[in-house]
């Protein structure tokens, strides 16, 4: 029994999730912190 | 897993200025090694393990699938923690760091639940099975929705955030329960669970020990960053209100009274 | 707190019982969905050598099917009455036990379940028609499964209690929480009719856990639900 | 926390609604005794001042103490909702039930005693027939007589009272006015937020103006055409002139102070009740937890139908508050509804035995 296009279909799914996800949270850090000046930046002030 | 949840709550609490967006020193280094963990993880199960004997090529979904759903957990049980502490100290630092843990964890749980009906087909031969697991893993999903949706409710912020952090202890005593119960129920019926008659060899069980390593690392990774953005939002929040207040108050001379602000 | 308790759950059965909404509307609804499910799952429907129609056979999830969709209208019905016109502040500057708020709540709408619970089960019993095996486990899983979804459901009601999209979202709350509630009654009463009784012992004790859990849970955390600020 | 024995003491008081300030930085401070106007324009920020007063809100930034309870403080402010009195545009009642069983229900809810709330409905000009109609049946100024019946049963120390007179008749309008007199009168403090202007200032020791979430300069106090004179008009930058105040000054640290001024008092009177209540009856209610207090309900309601002039047997002032309010003789205008007896809640209510 060979599962390849299964296996490759899970992983893709799988990596780029997480990907998608990553590139979002990045993106709307660097978008959120340039509307705020640096002092309101420090993670826990 | 508890030097990694340490390292996480010392990173948060100890976090420096940053010029644009939420990275900083540690991340980046956690950025790195959640990369090669990543790296070898592809390695490992695509390439280096071979095939297992009953299942065949679909064992690698394995090395993704039992990480992802551990992550998951683990995500569920940030929240529970954190929850308890915001019910407890009130401060926001917790409301938010279970809200991205939750988020993260659904993540999660939405990639175990894929590769789980995508395993399904090549070794049941259907994509869903009422497979104890996959039911109470599909019920936690959407659970855990259900609290994300509760944490965007239009009440007012601190409202909603102790209702969230209620449902966010309730909600992870329930999983246990769901377990239990559907375990139970399909116990009656002597499905085989996802392993059974499985035989893992060294270099298997290397690989999935690795993806366990490499998402681990991922999720610390995504929880700082996610926490930060809530951090952000939060900041950003209270410029707006700084602003906010500055605007309520030069409507104060507006009305016909004589006076000035006292 | 058993006092306040009394006071709520003798308020919202008083206005349950001026407007008989339970009663007129919720009530009608569980009956129109045991009638679905009977032309979804048509009554001549049977597996080739079986003795019983499939009807027949999944009677006992039909019935609680119907019972917790029905359930789920009483429970929001129960906190609209609440978050209009201000009443939730109201309640908190009378200074009442939030825990005798949830427990009053969760009695109310306990007798109401029960209530639909009875109607329901008659109509199930006359229209899927399966024989009665034990009795004492049938009344001990109703008993004990209204207990547990009122009290879950109270919970969960509260936390979305005056928002605008509670409608939608309170559902897709109480609906996955209870699943092994309707899992453990469904399993207890099938026992209950077609036996083997001792099958559905360790689903009440299942579902008890639960109940406690949530009564648990109720008590404690209700002040923090209510606050309104 | 500081005592400086004012019923209300805001400073830069910020509170939220969602991420709006409604309050943006106010400044207040209010003694025993006052009644306070609270004018601005729509939006100016009067309803949260009161919600904040009661209780109900948190504070954003600033510091605020009511009553002696830390605004700060979650707990005391479940405290505070407890003591203080809430007339807001929200009526508080179930549509469903009559208003007899409404009055019932948060009579039981607030521990208050029933039979304390029949001689207010009488004034309030809610008789008989009104009292099994449904709530939702009610006209607005119907449903604000009673949510206002069911706050004063609450015995508040404190009376927030958002628009009073809005959508009452005449009589209605008279009625709240000499209920807020005598109220005063022994030992309440109010604040009032009104648009009926000429009305509201006729009643108010000093008016306040609240605009963009703040307080504006304070105009100089006006004289009240009432007979009520607890306290004299303080103006809000000089707290010191408190110390004349002989009903505030005798007992620093205790915001709620004992003995009552019947509205002919003079300010004489005011310091009699005022010297003769720290009695050991003070110790022991300051000792107990607001739970006692109202668990109990053991004041006699209507015990005292003799001269309240006299303030001898030092009940709490403000407990007692109900006693005198409905011995007291009823205002003209509302003779209608006080000529005759309607049915009443309790029958074994003595107050009920009005001149």
């Amino acid at each position: 029994m060979n599962g390849w296009n299964f296996v490759i279909v899970g992983y893709s799914f799988v990596f780029v999730g997480l990907g998608v996800y990553t590139a979002y949270i990045i993106r709307r850090g660097r978008t959120l912190s340039k509307q705020l000046p640096p002092e309101r930046r420090r993670f826990l002030g | 897993m508890t030097d990694t949840k340490l390292e996480i709550g010392h990173e948060l609490s100890s976090g420096g200025l940053t010029t644009t967006g939420t990275g900083s020193k540690v991340t980046k280094v956690l950025g790195v090694a959640a990369l090669v963990a990543i790296g070898l993880q592809l390695l490992f199960g695509l390439y280096y393990s071979g095939p297992e004997v009953v299942q065949g090529e679909a064992v690698r979904l394995f090395y993704v699938h039992v990480p992802s759903v551990l992550t998951a957990y683990l995500g569920f049980g940030i929240t529970l923690v954190a929850s308890i502490i915001y019910l407890r100290k009130g401060s926001q630092f917790w409301d938010l760091v279970a809200g991205s843990a939750a988020e993260i964890a659904v993540l999660f749980c939405a990639f175990t639940l894929f590769t789980g009906a995508v395993w399904g087909k090549p070794t049941w031969g259907v994509y869903w099975q009422w497979d104890p697991r996959l039911t109470s893993t599909t019920v936690m999903f959407v659970m855990y929705l259900g609290y994300l949706a509760v944490r965007r409710l239009d009440l007012e912020p601190r409202v909603r955030s102790r209702r969230a952090a209620v449902l966010g202890i309730v909600s992870f005593l329930n999983v246990i329960i769901v377990h239990y119960s559907v375990d139970w129920w399909r116990g009656l019926h002597q499905q085989a669970t996802f392993g059974v008659d499985t035989k893992l060899d060294g270099l298997m069980l290397f690989s999935f020990f690795l993806g366990l390593v490499a998402f681990t690392v991922v999720f610390a990774w995504l929880l700082i960053h996610r926490f930060r953005v809530s951090w952000l939002e939060h900041q950003l929040r209270l410029a707006r209100l700084d602003e906010a207040l500055v605007e309520r108050r030069a409507e104060g001379t507006i009305d016909g009274t004589t006076g000035a602000i006292s | 707190m058993i006092r306040d308790a009394v006071l709520i759950a003798k308020k919202d059965l008083r206005i349950e019982f001026s407007t008989r909404v339970t009663l007129a509307q919720i009530l009608p609804f569980g009956i129109l969905n045991l009638l679905l499910y009977g032309f979804a799952l048509s009554p001549d429907l049977k597996v080739v050598g079986a003795e019983r129609s499939v009807l027949e056979q999944v009677a006992p999830g039909l019935f609680w099917l119907a019972v917790l969709f029905a359930a789920i209208m009483a429970l929001g019905r129960s906190f609209a009455i609440e978050a209009a016109d201000g009443k939730l502040d109201a309640l908190q500057m009378a200074g009442i036990d939030p825990a005798g708020v949830f427990l009053g709540k969760t009695a109310a709408v306990a007798l109401q379940i029960f209530l639909l619970e009875v109607v329901l089960g008659l109509a199930a019993w006359v229209m899927f028609g399966p024989p009665l095996g034990s009795a004492m486990l049938l009344v001990t899983t109703v008993l004990i499964t209204t207990a547990a979804i009122a009290a879950a459901g109270t919970l969960y009601a509260a936390v979305t209690a005056g928002s605008r999209v509670r409608d939608t979202l309170a559902p897709l709350l109480v609906l996955p929480v209870l699943t092994p509630v309707l899992l453990g009654a469904t399993l207890a009463t099938d026992a209950a009719f077609f036996g083997p009784t001792s099958d559905g012992t360790p689903w009440l004790l299942l579902i008890a856990v639960f109940t406690l859990l949530f009564v648990g849970v109720g008590m404690m955390a209700f002040g923090s639900l209510l606050e309104e600020s | 926390m500081v005592h400086s024995g004012h019923i209300i003491e805001l400073s830069d008081a910020v509170a939220l609604l969602g991420d709006f300030p409604a309050l943006a930085g106010l400044d207040l401070e209010v003694a025993k005794g006052e009644v306070i106007c609270v004018e601005g324009p729509n939006g100016a920020g009067k309803s949260t001042l009161l919600r904040l007063c009661a209780g109900l809100l948190p504070l954003h930034t600033g510091s605020g103490v009511v009553l002696g309870k830390d605004l700060a403080n979650r707990d005391e402010r479940r405290e505070l909702r407890r003591q203080a009195g809430l007339l807001a545009h929200e009526t508080f009642l179930y549509d469903e039930l009559s208003i007899i069983d409404n009055i019932t229900f948060w009579a039981k809810a607030n521990r208050s005693d029933l039979s304390t709330i029949e001689p207010v409905l009488d004034r309030l000009g809610l008789d008989g027939r009104l009292r099994t109609v449904k709530a939702r049946d009610l006209s607005a100024g119907q449903r604000r007589r009673t949510s206002l019946a069911i706050m004063i049963s609450r015995r508040p120390h404190i009376w927030l009272l958002d628009e009073p007179h809005a959508a009452l008749d005449q009589a209605g309008k008279d009625a709240v006015d000499s209920l807020i007199k005598q109220a005063v009168g022994f030992g309440a403090t109010v604040l009032l937020a009104s648009h009926d202007r000429r009305r509201a200032r006729a009643v108010a020791t000093r008016v306040v103006n609240v605009s963009g979430g703040r307080i504006l300069q304070t105009p100089a106090s006006e004289q009240s055409e009432s007979s009520v004179e607890a306290t004299e008009p303080v103006a809000v930058e000089e707290p010191p002139s408190l110390a004349s105040t002989p009903a505030v000054s005798a007992l620093p640290g205790r915001p709620i102070t004992k003995g009552f001024v019947n509205s002919s008092t003079t300010s004489e009177t005011t310091d009699n009740s005022a010297t003769s209540s720290p009695s050991p009856d003070a110790a022991t209610e300051d000792g107990s937890s607001p739970d006692e207090q109202t668990k109990e309900p053991k004041r006699v309601i209507g015990a005292t139908n003799e001269p309240v002039e006299e303030p001898t047997d030092s009940d709490d002032s403000v407990d007692d508050l109900f006693a005198d309010l409905l011995a007291a003789e009823r205002p003209p205008s509302l003779l209608d509804d006080g000529a005759t007896k309607t049915t009443s809640i309790s029958d074994d209510d003595p107050a009920k035995e009005t001149p």
